[in-house]
């Protein structure tokens, strides 16, 4: 096993990954930037060295930086989490070069599957089936892909080729107004992952989004973990994921059929490790090969939850060498587990981000329930780094379970100081449609109703204004008694002094 | 003491009787308040039903977090309504209204002009931040008198971006 | 199913009961005395009525009150949780005479188990194996006691007929000690349960107390839910469970056998709703029956964590008259799971209690972590009810990992402004005898070593001595700023800024 | 500046040289300090090496919380210690020793007399609290000098029980 892993990473994924280490009884570095020294996975690692200024660019992106830290302080092993460097085969690359251990899949796997274009076409060719689109073409201009469109037919979408988490992502209704939305692609392409390719992929309409988490080992064993629905998205980025799929069902079938296709895209680039093929699955059941996601997903807990297996300790584990610890028949889904992505956002005014102080964090708890988070009472949220503040899983017997866990779960989550999205999920766990399963990655967008008055306490805007006066009456009285002390108004302390006794 | 508490449109008079008695809208109700002030742990409960809330003050306003929603709650009393009224200030909603970057970004784009008459929902600001691109809206219908911002700016958090008349 | 649940208790297990009634959407209604008004089982419930003064004799104890506010609420059942009147028969009849169902067995199965004497008398008679002591000869006299002590041999246990939780319980090693032990007994018994009647039983050496839950419906169907591993005591005082058993292991022969000899204690009183029969097993895996708890366990979260099933919910359904949801075939284990009682006491100072305000809390999290609790930042522990603030569940696939993961999680979990056990557990989980699975009822009284010493890490005092230096130079320097402030040293508040800027 | 931190018996000296420089007995040490103090929150590097721990001042010693272990800690500055030596306090562990109550209780039994000599661990008093009989003992030896509290007094926190010299 390992000596010492450096986490080459911060936040909610930085402190999972460190509490994997600990279990595992392997010393962690932990690095940070200017606006993360304070972080938890700084105060959770066994040692901790400072990175760079608070710009990814000039931190957590500076693999240079990473591997030079990781040689001083004697770790042999670094995991990237997701995000930053996880997908970069130039980083694996260097890792492997200057002698420390990449927790993840080769050089050659991360460059096969991350150009997107081109893992398309490497994957069609092993007889996985893959979206319409300009795979093979190679990178293309505007012009080229402007002339394509009407081959692959509307609505389509343009994708950064190096992209991933739906950043440049734009859907093209009309080809008037794909010029445009050509130029924003490429400038979010370029601002988020500096490349400016793009490729175009036709829209299937009413799809769902389906992935499957594999396993991969050094011994040439490939296991898949079943599947993740993560249809529940807004503008492509993933919101809610739930595992079982409520689409798949009881169908045993389909879901070891997508299982089998996802070994064979994993074994089509020799790729070892975890990752995650994704799929987009239409309403006939006809699925798809979107991408494959070469690291630790986001969502993976779910996939935790129904299995009873611990994906980072798996990672680690394989990294070292070992054999993959069960064979697909072990595989067995206990119950139903659902995640929601908690963000420093606001519902109510367009999601825009909130930043500030998160005065207090008060975690839901009780059974059941499991919170990732990387953020704690007094965190303050910076411009910097994107806005998932934590992951809230919940896992019971069935869906229904599920979900009535879920909402009892966000009531009692309390973020203060900043605006959340957890009345967005509220409004998303009472909808009638995504109670029955019928929804598609189109959904948010389309559908979800405005969030007021999702509750069933009608009472409750009432009681918030009555919330508010009697903490706007105490604080008037308090002010008062400071300027009443001086005239030594004896009777108004006497009241002062009850409400205190049966307030404090 | 009477109290007009207002949330998004609609107005609640509350008038406290004593530390167990208000009227709300002329509705008596029995309450208890209780609180852990310095963790902004509120219990209230109102005629046997128990409501638990997170109250803090942000600018003049309360924010009131309750089962998972969160309010915004303007509280007057009847004498600052009265000053208020007198000075002429009948309405929230008219007069001048002060877009401000809600955290710090870079501005992308600001697709309006001075003098643009622009209806509520219309984008005003496209701000940069947290790794997304946030498009701020007009909250009503207006013109915009004053753009303070520009392209490739970047702005502190309540930073005046643009005005609207 | 209800229409409304009263709470009959406090604590962690009133907020326990309330997250189960809201995943069912059933509203509930919390009861508080003086001391608890801003608990947690008062902010979580739907509605709630205060009962009476601090001291549960006034309060919680008070069955007559809490019958009259469940009728003039409109609440048509009452969950007693444990302890206070979750074993009185008196209280089980007064709801049912209220028509009012209590969540829990029938008055005549609570009075034919309560009394630990005849419990042992009528399951011998039903041929479950006891441990030899005074059972089946009415309430005995000092003198009687005396007399028989000899038959039965030394050690020996006295034992509160009306008792649970250790309290009043007395070890005679030698009969010229027991007259003051029964003095002392009958006095802690009389304090605890208003009841001073004891009888004697043979002290099984090195034996292991482990327990079997069961479930039964209203139609006759009685099942297991295998079996909890509670050695781990102090003073009789469960301080650790686990499920499986590390004793019985992979023996399920005696696993089912045991499973078959509870049912079967649990068929002889006519047994309905969630129940353990608790067992001690000596070396050569002789099990005895110790006493029937008639009513959920403090410890019931690891058997939900092995078998996926909220024991609570289902006390409420087969309270309703649904039939059980699972027949015993349908019963699998998954995993190991631990619990740990994180009690406010200071295992470095005898184990008093601690009491005080609890200024922070801050809660482990991440993969296979529980934490039931009915404590905050800001609660103020009193002296009237117990010590116990939460316990600590974790699972994980195997004993091993699941200790591994139990020190982490012990690491994270701040409580502070108060002592607390913590430190304990540590030191437990760093035996070798504990790793082992080797250790019996008195492990803890006679093995546990100090917990000075036990950390890996040699440096911690220092580290600790740096902290605290730290801390107290910046006091210092703080005060020398508002002292040197009226001489305006500016050199200082040069300082004093870079300080504040790198600490704030 | 120079402290002198004592853990128990053990004895730490540690000079600040600046705000990343300390002596921990002589042997210099990179570190980094940095809080959140109203959250009782600090993280400090020692070296690299990275420790979360939570700080609070309890009367006069410092209470530390450190990988599940609380630590008391008496800290001095040089100043101090010399007035204190000067002033004839050689040791924290003679003279007088009062037993405080350390929760509110019941005192159920009082199992000495005024002027017994008692070893190093002797139950002194006996006080039921939080349900459970609790024996606080003599942290060394000595002699009851004086007992303040009787059998079925109800005791507050702190309340001083007995003496000890």
């Amino acid at each position: 096993m390992f000596k010492k892993i450096l986490i080459a990473n911060r936040g909610e994924i930085a402190v999972r990954i460190i509490r994997s280490c600990r279990e595992l009884n392997i010393p962690t570095v932990g690095v940070y930037s200017d606006a993360d020294r304070h972080n938890l996975h700084i105060r959770y690692a066994d040692e901790a060295y400072y990175l760079g200024p608070s710009k990814a660019s000039e931190s957590y992106l500076r693999g240079d930086k990473i591997i030079e830290i990781a040689q001083a302080c004697g770790a042999d092993a670094i995991h990237p989490g997701y995000g930053f460097l996880a997908e970069r085969a130039d980083f694996s690359q260097a890792c492997q070069d200057a002698g420390i251990t990449f927790i993840g899949p080769k050089p050659s796997s991360i460059a096969a599957m991350g150009d997107k274009q081109a893992a398309r076409y490497t994957v069609a060719e092993a007889g996985v089936p893959v979206v319409p689109g300009t795979e093979g073409r190679g990178d293309l201009s505007d012009e080229d892909l402007l002339r394509l469109a009407p081959e692959i037919g509307f609505p389509l979408l343009i994708k950064p080729s190096a992209g991933g988490g739906g950043k440049g992502m734009r859907e093209v209704q009309d080809i008037r107004d794909m010029a445009g939305l050509l130029t924003a692609s490429r400038r979010e392409a370029e601002a988020s992952f500096g490349d400016d390719n793009i490729y175009l992929e036709k829209m299937i309409q009413g799809a769902r989004h389906i992935e499957i988490q594999i396993l991969a080992d050094q011994h040439g064993n490939v296991i898949h973990l079943a599947e993740r629905e993560c249809s529940i998205q807004r503008r492509h980025q993933k919101l809610l994921e739930e595992a079982p799929s409520p689409f798949i069902g009881d169908d045993e079938k389909l879901r070891q059929e997508m299982g089998q296709v996802a070994v064979q895209a994993a074994r089509a680039v020799d790729y070892i490790n975890a990752g995650t093929i994704e799929f987009l699955v239409d309403k006939d059941k006809n699925y798809y090969f979107l991408e494959m996601n070469t690291r630790l997903q986001v969502e993976h807990p779910v996939t935790e939850a129904v299995t009873g297996i611990d994906i980072v300790k798996e990672q680690i584990r394989i990294a070292a060498g070992h054999p993959l610890s069960r064979k697909q028949g072990d595989i067995n889904l206990n119950g139903w587990a659902i995640e929601c992505r908690i963000n420093a956002e606001d519902p109510y005014r367009g999601f825009i981000p909130s930043t500030g102080m998160i005065t207090q964090s008060l975690l839901p708890a009780g059974p059941g329930i499991r919170v990732d988070s990387g953020v704690y009472s007094g965190y303050q949220i910076t411009p910097y780094y994107d806005a998932l503040i934590a992951k809230l899983i919940v896992h019971e017997e069935t869906r229904e379970e599920t979900i009535a866990r879920m909402k009892r779960a966000l009531e009692e989550y309390r973020v203060i100081g900043v605006r959340t999205n957890i009345p967005f999920h509220q409004a998303l766990l009472e909808d009638p449609d995504f109670l029955a399963g019928n929804f598609d990655t189109q959904f948010v967008d389309d559908e979800v109703p405005p969030f007021t008055g999702h509750q069933k306490d009608k009472n409750l805007p009432k009681i918030a204004a009555l919330a508010a006066v009697l903490a706007a009456h105490e604080n008037t009285q308090r002010s008062a008694i400071v300027i009443r002390r001086a005239q030594r108004d004896i009777s108004n302390w006497k009241w002062m002094g009850r409400w205190e006794r049966t307030n404090k | 003491m009477k109290y007009i508490a207002t949330i998004e449109d609609k107005e609640y008079e509350i008038e406290i009787l004593s530390e167990t008695r208000v009227l709300i809208d002329d509705v008596p109700h029995e309450i208890d308040f209780k609180h852990l002030r310095q963790y902004l742990s509120f219990s209230l409960l109102v005629d046997g039903k128990s409501y638990e809330t997170n109250i803090y003050q942000d600018n003049s306003d309360w924010e009131v977090l309750l089962r998972g929603r969160q309010f915004t709650v303007n509280v007057e009393d009847e004498r600052e309504r009265r000053l208020r009224l007198a000075a002429g200030h009948i309405s929230v909603h008219k007069g001048k209204f002060v877009l401000r970057a809600p955290m710090p970004g870079l501005v992308i784009d600001i697709p309006v002009a001075e003098g643009d008459q622009i209806s509520k929902g219309d984008v005003l600001v496209i701000l940069e931040s947290m790794k997304m691109q946030n498009e701020l809206t007009a909250p009503r219908d207006g013109t915009v008198t004053r753009i303070q911002a520009k392209v490739n700016d970047n702005v502190e958090r309540k930073e005046s971006l643009l005005v609207l008349e």
